[in-house]
């Protein structure tokens, strides 16, 4: 029983860091870039939802399509103003310019909103939970890791199906031919960034409601999240959302059997031992 | 005209004083991931700066009623801040700056203990005091260093309070209360705190306390259902919680969500003192206990605690905490330690702090003295517990606001 | 000639560096001229391994930590010297860089970058539970008579900075000496493309573990230094992301792949992100990172090879200038 | 008797279920100039790697010098005198002309200065020398192969194979680039070509060896490869005879 428990509990955790990772997937595979900032888009959902929360009473489900649709902008502000001056950049600029982004958003954060932990206190959720049998399962979680599969369906489809999506795989290919074919790249960037940022937004508000809200809140969610896409494969978005689900089952299971304190190094260790035998991650070729 | 004249006077105040005041160097973490705390602690330190220099007769502290200090005619105190970002290396190097480039005659801080103790070496090197209101791990008073104090209890005391308040529950309420869990952060705080339950509970092996889990959880968790189902299985009735303010409350909303209902929870100076515990919990919050410097509901009994608050809540919008009224108190301690001695010489700074008896009527124990290894030896603490989302004192029973409540009820009957 | 101009501008840098502790004698300045060398020499050491070598590492915390602890753990137990402890840390890192390099060296870019990273929380968390090193608790450096035997010295910064500025130098020379020989060539060779330099007879594998030795055992070294100059270590402190990350952005903003980078990262970044710190930290509104953060951004976006491709560029106007005017 | 210098033996090499070289055997005699060709997809690259070292060979052997070298790693036997150049050219971008042919030059050189010696020599043979501090990046792609050709010279080998070094020149190009071919072998060089433009091999290779569908069909004097029925059926076409002549005409 305590097993089946732990195990739901990692796929739970886990398929909310596939999201956050689907994300930075995207950016990553397309891009060649780390974006260090990721996780502080993060963050900045889960300021819009308590924010809106705590002024408006808006609940945070009602806040979901405003605070995706701020992410999704500053996705593409980041774009526009940092990004596509770096995209072609040598050597590791790209990096820098996103870490400098990052240390300015989670700093600008504190200015606005001051450093203290906040909470989004109730929600139509809060509170309420499935039980089956012995095992728990906490509403809000449970939505969590719903609403990741399916925005995670939802981008892979948008991916395959549309014609954008279809742009976006062709200059992950290679810029230049998709050039050549007419897809305007610059564009294509800048959609990926909004759907990258369409991905935290929605992560972030999921998890307004179980994870305190603070400037440093993206920090650790965006350390998982390159390991997840690495592990996954660089640019491969099942390939992150089931690396997601795994690293949150070793955290669980590795957590509950070998020590709690350890939870993030085990995953650490996953990532080292899977690419011995896969070396460009679990799906990638 | 008179506005002329006021201008002037205040020109001509300025100029008097301009060289009479007396630095003193505050270093907390004002950025990262403790900034939260940090930042309260810093409103609290300047509360202490206008205190003592301008005229507050209605606060009943040695230098409220003058402005300034009276036995250097009425010089100035300035704090001067620096931020260590949770970082031990930019601890030293502010402490080195302060004492070096600003002129600073004692140093206070740092909250974080692995701040402290780099910071504490600087101040023994040049010899100026140190007074740490708030680092509680017991190590930093071990080190037989000379000119550092510390005004908080440190957590082998807190952890014997505990044993002490739990011992309490049994006798007067029958709590039947016997297997402890420790949960903790893994950093310096968190894993001291646990040392020490696990070396004083020898002393209470007789009344019947065991450890039943040891639960250590990284700093900057993503989640905390595995702790909390480890804790779960273990069915503690006491839970010792050594977690800042964001996991804490993370632990708690799982509690609630896995059904966990220990006897009692006890918590060491971090989290559980920081009254956003309770605005971000609302009633979830109630029931958990800790001991605390002070608490709200004190401020009934404590007129001068109450002024004191009243300054602070004006700057940082919340009521004062146990942390902060401690950074507070080390703020004020230096200052008293500076005028009693007359002089800034540190040589006769520190014979004042060796020896002298300060008041603090804004703590319960109402004074500090600290002994040969730079302990404060009066426990500023009361045990407190959240009752309808309030900080009561509940023990010792002569501070006692509300009786203790011996047994969480269950989740769904709160 | 070209060679011999360059290291003449080393050793002008080298000289300056020199003199600015004594001309300034401000001790928050030395602090920041002590800290400066330091980085500047990790930025040297990271650069071997990811500048010539092109093998990203984001996990260079793990030798820095290394080299504090190896040291601090002989003098805090033993009471060695820290000067033996130093040596022996060098020569552990370098050891444990080969044995966890290995394997990774099998992993290209992003993804060998992730596992350095990943190397290196799983052996911080390690040092976090390791009971005989006090684990999380972090260890004070017991506070010793000035004297030279045992790195502590309580009256000046000056001896500490001599001994950063010799170490600075040692590193730098080290580096150059690795870019100007066989060994700088394969290393650029491999950065370059993995398959023409194994198609000219370079053993990749090789050349990368003894690069990623080299640079690891400059990083221990520095590491020692570091702990013995704090007087206090934590596995936070010397393992962090933070440490990794700044001796990757400092080497980044100078100029990758050149012993200059890190020069002139360091003497930008360290000042930068401790001026902005001592004059808007005590705000507690993050009003100093944000600037920093900024600032790292700006620079990212205008100056996109770094600041030595600024000098660069300006140099070659200026040659041009020369030429149109002749 | 010419000595073999290297020996390709029954390999076969596979991906997954695809067959990209089915039981291959041929021998390149020192002092031989050898082409490979073959249509798109025959298997000639996949060949070079496996003989490079580049991929390991699913079964068969390959022998250079009398030494077997089947699955040894392409540094090895670059340092045993067996080196190649690259179909899609790996220039060491941000090192000048120079530095790359000194890097290659290391291999067999004691000493900094007796590399640089080496480089020099190198240079002016491949006739690179006025562009010896240009950055490797910005050269035309002529000179890129050129450098291919100088920076696998420097690790001094006794045989090389050339893994289309004429694709994407103009006529001038392939004239010099033939010129040097021939110059090489004059000094004793030993070459294996793989090559799409026929007109220019044929009138310098001692034999030929075609492959199709990553089989070899056919193996012998270019004068014999061209009246082959297979392999014009297979891939040379009408087309060739015509230029041919021309060619053969014109010089």
């Amino acid at each position: 029983m305590m097993f089946l428990q732990v195990v739901l509990t990692g796929v739970l955790v886990g398929s909310v860091y596939s999201l956050v990772a689907v994300g930075l997937t995207l950016v990553w595979g397309l891009m060649d870039i780390i974006n260090f900032a990721h996780g502080d888009m993060m963050m900045i959902s889960m300021y819009t939802v308590f924010w809106l929360y705590t002024l408006l009473k808006f609940d945070p489900f009602v806040s979901l399509p405003i605070s995706a649709g701020i992410t999704a902008l500053l996705g593409i502000v980041i774009y526009k103003l940092v990004i596509k001056r770096v995209v072609n950049a040598p050597g590791l600029m790209a990096l820098l310019a996103t870490f400098g982004l990052s240390l300015f958003i989670r700093n600008f954060a504190q200015f606005l909103w001051t450093p203290n932990y906040r909470f989004v206190g109730e929600s139509i959720l809060s509170g309420k939970r499935i039980l089956i049998a012995d095992i728990v399962i906490g509403l809000p979680q449970l939505i969590a890791a719903l609403g990741s599969i399916l925005m995670t369906l939802l981008i892979a489809l948008f991916i395959k199906r549309t014609k954008t999506g279809k742009a976006i795989q062709a200059t992950a290919q290679s810029r230049d031919i998709a050039e050549l074919m007419g897809v305007n790249t610059e564009k294509v960037y800048a959609v990926t960034f909004a759907l990258s940022g369409i991905c935290v937004g929605v992560a972030g508000t999921l998890l307004s409601g179980i994870f305190p809200v603070y400037p440093e809140a993206g920090a650790m969610y965006g350390l998982l999240a390159f390991v997840i896409v690495a592990l996954g494969g660089f640019g491969n978005i099942w390939g992150a959302f089931y690396a997601g689900i795994l690293i949150g089952l070793t955290e669980a299971l590795g957590g509950f059997y070998l020590g709690t304190q350890f939870k993030y190094a085990l995953a650490f260790l996953i990532y080292l031992l899977v690419l011995q035998f896969r070396p460009k991650g679990l799906f990638g070729w | 005209m008179r506005k002329l004249l006021v201008v002037f006077a205040v020109l001509l105040a300025f100029t008097v004083f301009a060289e009479e005041v007396i630095k003193i160097g505050a270093i907390f973490p004002l950025t990262g991931p403790a900034a939260a705390t940090g930042v309260k602690i810093k409103y609290a330190v300047e509360v202490a700066q206008e205190i003592i220099n301008g005229e507050h007769p209605e606060i009943e502290l040695l230098l409220g009623k003058s402005a300034g200090l009276p036995n250097l005619n009425g010089a100035k105190i300035q704090f001067v801040f620096a931020d260590h970002q949770a970082n031990p290396e930019l601890a030293m190097a502010e402490a080195e700056r302060l004492i070096r480039n600003e002129g600073v005659v004692a140093l206070i801080g740092c909250y974080h203990s692995s701040a402290t103790k780099p910071a504490s070496q600087v101040a023994e090197k040049y010899g100026i005091p140190f007074i740490a209101g708030s680092s509680s791990s017991a190590a930093l008073t071990e080190r037989g260093l000379q000119w550092f104090f510390r005004i908080a209890p440190h957590d082998g005391m807190e952890t014997v309070f505990f044993f002490e308040y739990l011992k309490y529950l049994n006798q007067k309420y029958n709590a039947n209360v016997k297997k402890v869990a420790v949960v903790y952060i893994d950093n310096e705080y968190g894993v001291h705190a646990a040392q020490m339950v696990k070396e004083k509970i020898k002393d209470y092996q007789a009344d019947g306390f065991s450890i039943v889990a040891d639960v250590k959880y990284p700093a900057g968790a993503t989640n905390v259902d595995i702790e909390v189902q480890k804790i779960k299985g273990a069915k503690p009735d006491a839970i010792f919680h050594a977690s800042y303010i964001g996991d804490m409350t993370m632990f708690v909303k799982k509690y609630k969500e896995f059904n966990v209902v220990p006897k009692v929870v006890l918590s060491y100076c971090g989290g559980y003192q920081d009254p956003q515990f309770v605005i971000n919990l609302g009633k979830d919050a109630d029931y958990f206990a800790g001991p605390n410097a002070t608490t709200s509901a004190l401020f009934k009994k404590m007129a001068i605690l109450a002024k004191i608050n009243e300054m602070y809540k004006a700057k940082s919008g919340v009521d004062i905490d146990g942390p902060t009224l401690e950074d507070f108190a080390s703020a004020i301690v230096i200052a008293e330690a500076i005028n009693l001695a007359g002089s800034t010489d540190p040589q006769k700074v520190l014979n004042v702090l060796k020896t002298g008896t300060f008041m603090a009527p804004y703590f319960v124990s109402g004074r500090i003295k600290f002994g040969p290894d730079g302990q404060n030896i009066y426990s500023a603490s009361v045990m407190t517990q959240i009752l309808d989302g309030i900080y009561e004192a509940v023990w010792p029973e002569q501070y006692q606001t509300k009786e203790p409540v011996p047994q969480f009820p269950d989740w769904n009957k709160r | 000639m070209n060679e011999i101009m360059k290291n003449r501008m080393l050793y002008l840098i080298f000289a300056i560096i020199l003199i600015l502790p004594f001309v300034l004698q401000d001790v928050n300045f030395q602090h920041i001229t002590i800290m400066f060398l330091i980085f500047a020499g990790l930025g040297e050491g990271w650069n071997i391994i990811t500048g010539f070598t092109g093998q990203t590492s984001f996990g260079h915390a793990a030798f820095f930590g290394i080299g504090a602890y190896t040291s601090t753990i002989m003098f805090y137990k033993f009471g060695i010297s820290p000067w033996i402890g130093m040596i022996l840390g060098a020569l552990f890192a370098a050891g444990i860089s080969a044995v966890v390099s290995y394997p990774c060296f099998r992993l290209k870019g992003h993804y060998f970058a992730i596992a350095t990273l990943a190397v290196a929380e799983i052996i911080k968390q390690l040092f976090v539970s390791w009971d005989y090193v006090e684990g999380a608790t972090g260890i004070s450096i017991p506070v010793k008579p000035d004297s030279f035997w045992m790195m502590q010295f309580h009256k000046s910064k000056i001896p500490y900075f001599l001994i950063a500025y010799v170490l600075f130098i040692v590193a730098t020379l080290v580096a150059v000496a690795v870019e100007k020989n066989k060994m700088g060539y394969y290393l650029k060779a491999i950065r370059e493309s993995h398959e023409a330099a194994e198609a000219l007879g370079i053993n990749t594998t090789r050349y990368k573990l003894y690069a990623m030795m080299i640079s690891s055992a400059v990083t221990a070294v520095f590491g020692t230094l570091y702990a013995q100059y704090i007087l206090y270590i934590d596995p936070f402190m010397v393992f962090g992301l933070d440490i990794s990350m700044k001796i990757v952005l400092l080497t980044v903003l100078g100029g990758l792949g050149s012993v200059y980078g890190p020069i002139i990262g360091a003497a930008i970044l360290i000042p930068l992100s401790e001026y902005t710190r001592v004059f808007l930290g005590g705000t507690g509104k993050g009003i100093d990172l944000m600037i920093y953060g900024a600032l790292i951004v700006i620079v990212a976006c205008f100056e996109p090879r770094g600041v030595l491709g600024l000098f660069r560029r300006t140099k070659k106007r200026g040659a041009q200038y020369a030429k149109t005017t002749a | 008797m010419p000595r073999p210098l290297l020996e390709v033996q029954n390999l076969t090499m596979k991906f997954g279920s695809l067959v990209a070289n089915d039981d291959v055997s041929f021998v390149v005699n020192e002092g031989e100039i050898v082409s490979l060709i073959g249509p798109n997809g025959a298997g000639k690259t996949t060949l070079f790697n496996c003989i490079s070292g580049f991929y390991k060979p699913f079964s068969g052997k390959v022998i250079f010098d009398g030494k077997d070298i089947t699955g040894k790693s392409t540094h090895q036997i670059t340092s045993m005198g067996l080196t190649r150049t690259f179909q899609i050219v790996k220039p060491l971008k941000d090192m000048t002309v120079k530095e790359n042919v000194l890097t290659g030059a290391f291999l067999h050189a004691n000493s900094k200065r007796e590399a640089e010696n080496l480089t020099d020599q190198v240079l002016r043979m491949t006739h690179l020398w006025d562009k010896k501090d240009m950055l490797a990046g910005s050269l035309t792609i002529a000179d890129k192969k050129r450098l291919e050709v100088a920076r696998m010279l420097a690790t001094k080998p006794k045989m090389i194979m050339l893994d289309e070094a004429m694709a994407g020149l103009n006529k001038t190009e392939i004239k010099e680039a033939m010129e040097l071919c021939v110059n090489l072998n004059k000094n004793g060089m030993t070459l294996l070509i793989v090559e799409h433009v026929m007109e220019a091999i044929m009138p310098i290779s001692n034999r030929v060896v075609v492959l199709n569908a990553g089989r070899k069909i056919a193996e012998g004097s270019p004068q014999q490869i061209i009246n082959n029925e297979e392999v014009i059926k297979a891939y040379l076409g009408e087309r060739y005879y015509a230029k041919s002549r021309q060619i053969n005409g014109g010089i």
